[in-house]
């Protein structure tokens, strides 16, 4: 039996679809006629969408469109996957929270108001999850999702084995996570630092930010083993609510000597786009104050 | 969902007054969960508690809530009421709605009935999530090892010995005696050094409860209070303690010289050698980077004289094993490198000395024999300057008071005048700081001494002049000038910081350290100036700051005493709120290990993944590892995360 | 090949030309191109202690108008400029407001700081960037190798303490391993980080002579042959006012005084005139036949 | 009156050994302060985690209070306040940038003696609660109601 799979793109970059298709492992799937990509409007020439075994949905919840459009792709698929870190916790677009959707699309189209004419999706209030809209079957995270995980979700979807994320984060499986940390002295910017750390040696114990501590394992660590720190694309572990919460919580335990505070702030500049980058419309508080909350005056008489 | 019981005390009107106990306990019972609700004038009288624990076994609940009062005073009471009900004393939650809620709210009924329902409401949402815990007591070895054999050292060791405990005494040294042992005499009272130190290191080598372990060095310590296992490299002396009489022969034929340490590099010793004619064991040990034979092969004049064979130049570094059950840490001082402190030209003018090569050269088993004399020139000087606060007090060198120096400057001066009656002194000093025992007294009467002019003002600068002799610069705010006295001989009174196998040490131990000087912190400075926050590892003398000698006695005796109570009481008692990993979500990242300050975390290897594990017997149950875990994998029993999750959305509901 | 932004200095083009006629020509035949700047101000130095925002922004305007992205730093000639220049540096990587205010005027004139440049000492230009083992080279004897050197490295050179300079401020020693590398010898003296007395010229005359004094005859009684300096304004005191200072206290001069620069040039083989040693007042001639090579 | 439902609501974490002193202090002492405040008590300020304040805002409490003991000798577990001030100063500046009020969290250090500061603390921070506006945080399916 072919397995039919449909992948819906929303507000994305398209590097997960490359990642898929650049994957000696599915192309040899479909190449032995296991899988099929019946939908996908950047792999393959189909113009509608059927009824699929599987669904991937890849991007961000941005638009009313992407709304819709998932809604309705939901009926026509048996499983879903939300495929990729967008999908499952809003990604980069998420970032979007910080701003209200008005001065988003002033920003970019000025006075002109492309949604007047109808030929442009309007704007949803803020990105939110796919998981906020439709029932998901499947969470494959990652920025775009690593081999290993994408590796699993296949072995599920065609031998029907389990599929399990890791529950522990990327230090359990980064080559520099040796030997014990002592607090830090000196907390450096990561952009800053890139020139002078020891790339052999854990990123945090050397005063720069790396996210691996509060982003959920899967890469492999990626990132930390080939000299860059974490930037937590896989997002968080899956018994935590907040991953920039928790990456709080870890830097204090590391960098409590450090004085006077103000250096610290200047290591992590832009709190929000450095400990939120991929998952900001999936934390507790998902936007930015005045893009989702309503203010009720207390009137004291 | 477990059943609850919520007792409500009204306190005689303390609580009662303010808060209408018959409407939370109409709130309280509406709760899911909860299968009784009763008050009580005073909870805690006999009739209250009697009727607590009837209830407690009649309703069958398995966990108790009592909104009262402080935990402080109360806990232990009601802990015990629910232990004689036959439930775990910590399945109990006590929430107190007098000191938060009726006291502070008097005037304020309504609004205080409703916090105290929020506040028990919370309480029972918390308790859900409570289990049995247990103290355990765990057995500690009646042991100690005291690090440093210095007059810290040995008097610690000495006291816990005498109380009847194994005590093993390790210094890197051939012999004990330490820095005391350097000095000629000790201030304010000017008895010799030697003399009372010497009885006191006799003592120890005869001490049936001393294991002395001299030239060792601590190499591992594992474990936790009460049961630490200790690896000691036992250096090689190539001479054999067990049959060396101490004759010293050996010493007298050796034709290798080398620098004396222990003069402070201002006369030579053999390449085999005891520190000093009192060491303690009198057992000289072999310097195999001056010795003839380790060098060129040749000589051998030692084994060839020795009478009893003693020597042995194939002996080899040896490791030992003790356990024990608490360490002492009195690794002790040394002077700052003086040579730092370039102004001053340590080490760039000979007549320039510190206060310690002072002490070496008055001394009658020094280098000259009791001779005062400027090094390498054998002249006796006439001018000399002392130098007070070199180094200390300064911001880039030690920024703290060394403690010793002003009083060891009186003190070389009075050796000075003793040695050389017409001698003039010049002691720069920004002041003298006399606030010890008989301190001013001393003061008075060095300061009387004709001949001795203590110069108010720290000097600036030493420098040379072409006849050999030096100049010290200073500003005197008295005079409003600059002055420059020629002087003969200069002494730098020189900060200390710890010795240097402090660090070491330090770092086996996982001891804090406090910024400047290398000194090791204590648990509290005010009141736990002997504890560490490691258990069962205590400091004491100059390594926990700087200290003159009968303070560092003092807290060695201290440290003693807190051994020994610990060593004679024969167990430990865990506390029961000890943090507790799930390593299925522990991911290994080591945050917990960095944020515990008790040395109390980790690492273990567990199914094939590094995983944190927590020392029950070192876990004060802080929650650092709790504030700081990215996973979510560490948790402190009856405190849960998602207790506290609970307590929130509680109360906001 | 290396380029330098040169900035003299006031005190070198009013007074002692010879510190810039020396370096343009040693820097010549190390291969080094000195790029001299259109439009220079004041380094500030004068309104340190009196204005010292308009010093911050003079030295910043300074900083902005020598910027240039070819240039691998500025030559700072003198010791106060090069005081001032990284006393700047300092203050305004540490203190944004300081920044914002000296970027807030430069504005007004179209200048901005766009990047930190070096800043480099003489000193540092020989030792660390031309480098000991080229002037060892340099050196192919024939000069007594006996003769003893004393070096002066001028207070504003190495302190305060706190900003970062080219070498230990207590206890210099690239000028002594120049003079070593050019073959001859050097020790320390207790005078050797006395102040020359410069600033005080303007407030307190007296003293200043008084400092000149104890720094040249306190040198001279070590019995070292030449005194070797960098800063315009320690050469003034020390050489071209020698003899007025020795005079002053019933005493004449004794020490010769040369510029580094110069004692370079006269090794690498260039003419008196050239170093304009004719211009030094101090008794240089005593020491020429011990280091010249003939 | 301010409507029940519009009362202000501040919950406070104390540690055990200063904040929360501090607090039975000044109920002994009979300080009088506002009723809205709510006091979690946890052994040490180390253990407050950044994720309560979130909840604890995002749930409908209009300011969070962290009290622990003075740096740098008071803390009984010898620096959990160190970890607190750190991890405070990233909440602050996480909680600034997306746009909330410095108000709405602060980091105290109340000693156990000082059951004034606490009182006054307490009331201060009630008082601020109060002028500052209720927050009501949209749910994520009032952004899909929107569009089916």
């Amino acid at each position: 039996m072919v397995i039919s799979i449909g992948i819906v793109s929303l507000a994305y970059c398209a590097g997960c679809e490359v990642a898929l298709a650049s994957m000696e492992r599915f192309c040899n799937l479909i190449a032995d006629g296991v899988v099929r990509i019946a939908y996908s409007t950047l792999l393959v020439d189909s113009e509608k969408l059927e009824n699929v075994d599987v669904l991937f949905v890849t991007g961000s919840i941005r638009t009313g469109e992407d709304i819709i459009a998932v809604k309705e792709a939901s009926r026509k698929a048996s499983k879903i996957v939300a495929f990729g870190s967008c999908t499952c916790f809003g990604g980069i677009p998420g970032l979007g929270n910080m701003i209200r959707r008005e001065e988003i699309v002033g920003g970019v189209f000025g006075s002109v108001q492309p949604s007047e004419s109808g030929l442009l999706p309007k704007l949803a209030k803020f990105v939110i999850p796919l998981q906020s809209v439709v029932d998901v079957n499947y969470m494959v995270p990652g920025c775009p999702p690593p081999e290993p995980v994408i590796e699993a979700l296949l072995e599920s979807l065609v031998h029907g084995r389990e599929f399990t994320l890791p529950s522990v984060s990327i230090c359990n499986e980064c080559p520099l996570n040796r030997d014990d940390k002592k607090p830090v002295k000196e907390p450096r910017r990561r952009l800053l630092a890139l020139n002078d750390v020891d790339v052999d040696t854990c990123f945090l114990k050397q005063g720069v930010l790396c996210m691996g501590p509060a982003t959920l394992a899967g890469c492999r660590a990626l990132c930390p083993s080939r000299g860059a720190p974490c930037i937590g694309c896989m997002g968080p572990l899956p018994n935590s609510r907040d991953q920039a919460a928790d990456m709080i919580d870890a830097l204090s335990g590391v960098f409590y000597m450090i004085e006077p505070l103000e250096r610290i702030l200047e290591a992590v500049l832009d709190p929000v786009g450095l400990l939120s980058m991929f998952t900001l419309p999936y934390s507790t508080i998902p936007y930015h104050r005045r893009v989702g909350v309503e203010e009720v005056k207390r009137d004291a008489n | 969902m477990g059943r609850v019981a919520v007792f409500l005390c009204h306190c005689g009107t303390n609580i009662a007054g303010v808060i209408d106990i018959q409407r939370v306990a109409e709130e309280i019972r509406k709760i899911s969960g909860v299968a009784i609700v009763q008050d009580s004038r005073f909870l805690c009288s006999t009739d209250g508690i009697e009727s607590m624990v009837d209830s407690i076994r009649s309703s069958g609940v398995d966990r108790v809530v009592v909104a009262a009062c402080s935990f402080r005073t109360h806990e232990p009471l009601f802990q015990n009421a629910l232990r004689r009900a036959g439930l775990n004393p910590y399945l109990l939650e006590l929430v107190n709605v007098r000191e938060l809620c009726s006291w502070v709210h008097e005037k304020e009924r309504e609004k205080a009935t409703e916090k105290a329902v929020k506040m028990i409401r919370a309480a029972i949402a918390k308790i859900q999530g409570n289990q049995p815990l247990e103290r355990r007591k765990l057995p500690v070895i009646p042991a100690a090892l005291v690090i440093g054999g210095g007059i810290a050292g040995i008097r610690a060791a000495l006291d816990i010995a005498d109380a009847g405990f194994t005590v093993y005494l390790v210094e890197k040294e051939p012999s004990i005696g330490g820095n005391m042992a350097r000095l000629d005499k000790t201030f304010p009272t000017l008895d010799c050094s030697i003399c009372i130190l010497g009885p006191l290191m006799n003592a120890v080598a005869q001490h049936p409860n001393i294991k002395l372990l001299t030239y060792s060095e601590v190499l591992s310590i594992e474990g936790r209070v009460g049961e630490f296992s200790i690896k000691i490299l036992r250096k090689p002396r190539y001479v054999r303690e067990d049959l060396c009489k101490g004759c010293l022969i050996c010493i007298a034929k050796c034709p290798a010289k080398a620098d004396d340490e222990f003069n402070m590099g201002l006369s030579h010793r053999k390449a085999i050698y005891i520190q000093y004619p009192q060491a303690v064991p009198r057992i000289p040990a072999i310097d195999p980077s001056t010795c003839f034979y380790f060098q060129k092969g040749i000589c051998r004049a030692c084994e060839k004289l020795c009478p009893t064979g003693a020597i042995d130049f194939s002996q080899r570094g040896e490791v030992v094993e003790v356990k024990v059950g608490a360490i002492v840490v009195a690794t002790g001082f040394e002077e700052y490198t003086a040579s730092q402190i370039y102004e001053y030209g340590y080490g760039r003018y000979p007549n320039v000395i510190t206060g310690l090569q002072l002490e070496r050269l008055v001394s009658s088993y020094g280098p000259t024999g009791g001779r005062l004399t400027v090094p390498r020139i054998d002249r006796e000087p006439r001018r000399i300057a002392i130098v007070n606060c070199a180094g200390s007090r300064d911001e880039r060198h030690l920024p703290y008071c060394c403690r010793v120096g002003c009083m060891a400057s009186l003190k070389h001066a009075w050796y000075i005048k003793h040695l050389i009656p017409d001698a003039e002194v010049f002691i720069f000093a920004d002041e003298i700081r006399a606030s010890g025992k008989g301190f001013e007294e001393f003061y008075r009467r060095v300061r009387l001494l004709p001949g001795v002019y203590i110069v108010k003002g720290r000097a600036s600068e030493v420098r040379g002049n072409p006849d050999g002799t030096v100049s010290v610069m200073a500003y005197d705010p008295a005079l409003g000038h600059g002055i420059s006295i020629n002087t003969d001989l200069v002494v730098l009174e020189v900060g200390i910081v710890a010795s240097r196998s402090t660090e070491s040490v330090r770092n086996i131990l996982k001891l804090g350290v406090v910024a400047q000087g290398g000194f090791l912190l204590e648990l509290h400075p005010k009141l736990n100036p002997i504890e560490t926050a490691v258990d069962g590892i205590y400091i004491c003398g100059a390594v926990a700051g700087p200290k003159d000698i009968p303070e560092t006695v003092a807290q060695a005796s201290a440290a003693a005493s807190k051994v020994v109570s610990l060593l004679s009481r024969g167990y430990i008692e865990t506390q029961p709120y000890t943090a507790r990993v799930n390593s299925e979500l522990c991911s290994g990242c080591r945050i917990c290990v960095t944020a515990c300050e008790y040395g109390a975390i980790r690492i273990v290897e567990k199914g094939g993944r590094s995983v944190a594990s927590v020392d029950e017997a070192l876990c004060k149950g802080c929650g650092a590892c709790v504030g700081s875990c990215p996973s979510r994998a560490i948790e402190i029993p009856n405190l849960g995360l998602d207790q506290i999750e609970a307590m929130i959305a509680e109360i906001v509901r | 090949m290396v380029r330098l932004t040169l900035f003299t200095g006031c005190f070198t083009l009013v007074k002692q030309v010879a510190v810039e006629a020396s370096i343009l020509s040693v820097l010549k035949y190390f291969n080094i191109e000195l790029v001299v700047p259109r439009s220079v101000n004041c380094c500030g130095f004068a309104f340190r202690s009196v204005y010292p925002s308009l010093s911050l922004y003079l030295t910043g305007r300074l900083l902005a108008s020598l910027y240039d992205a070819e240039s691998s730093g500025i030559l700072a000639l003198c010791n106060g400029c090069y005081l001032m220049l990284r006393e700047a540096i300092h203050r305004l990587r540490e203190n944004p407001r300081q920044l914002e205010f000296v970027r807030s005027y430069l504005r007004e004139e179209g200048l901005d700081l766009r990047s930190i440049p070096r800043i480099v000492h003489p000193i540092e230009l020989f030792h660390d960037m031309i480098g000991i083992e080229v002037l060892r080279g340099i050196s192919r004897g024939g000069q007594d190798r006996n003769t003893v050197i004393a070096t002066h490295y001028g207070c504003h050179a190495l302190r305060p303490s706190t900003i970062p300079s080219f070498d230990n401020p207590l206890n210099p020693s690239k000028m002594e391993r120049i003079i070593e590398a050019l073959g001859f010898r050097t020790r320390d003296y207790p005078e050797r980080l006395d102040c020359c007395g410069a600033v005080l010229l303007a407030s307190n005359p007296s003293l200043a002579m008084k400092m000149a004094y104890s720094k040249i005859s306190g040198t001279a009684r070590w019995g070292f042959q030449l005194l070797v300096t960098t800063c315009p304004y320690c050469f003034e005191m020390l050489d071209s006012r020698q003899e007025a200072v020795m005079q002053m206290f019933g005493d004449e001069p004794k020490l010769p005084v040369m510029l580094l620069t110069q004692l370079i040039g006269l090794q690498i083989g260039l003419s008196e005139g050239s170093v304009a040693l004719n211009l030094n007042l101090s008794p240089v001639d005593r020491v020429l036949p011990y280091i010249l090579r003939r | 009156m301010i409507p029940v439902s519009l009362e202000p609501r501040v919950i406070a974490f104390t540690c055990t050994y200063c904040a929360y002193a501090a607090a039975e202090t000044a109920g002994v002492s009979k300080l009088q302060y506002p009723p809205h405040i709510y006091i979690i008590r946890l052994p040490c300020s180390g253990m407050f985690r950044s994720y309560y304040v979130f909840k604890a805002l995002y749930n409908g409490f209009d300011s969070v209070l962290w009290g622990g003991c003075h740096p740098p000798y008071d803390c009984h577990f010898i620096n959990g306040n160190y970890k607190a001030r750190v991890r405070a100063a990233l909440l602050k500046s996480y909680l600034n940038q997306l746009g909330f009020e410095d108000d709405r969290f602060r980091l105290e250090w109340i000693a156990a003696g000082e059951a004034d500061r606490f009182a006054s603390i307490a009331k201060e921070i009630v008082k601020k609660a109060t002028s500052l506006p209720r927050l009501r945080f949209l749910d994520n399916s009032e952004v899909v109601s929107e569009w089916l």
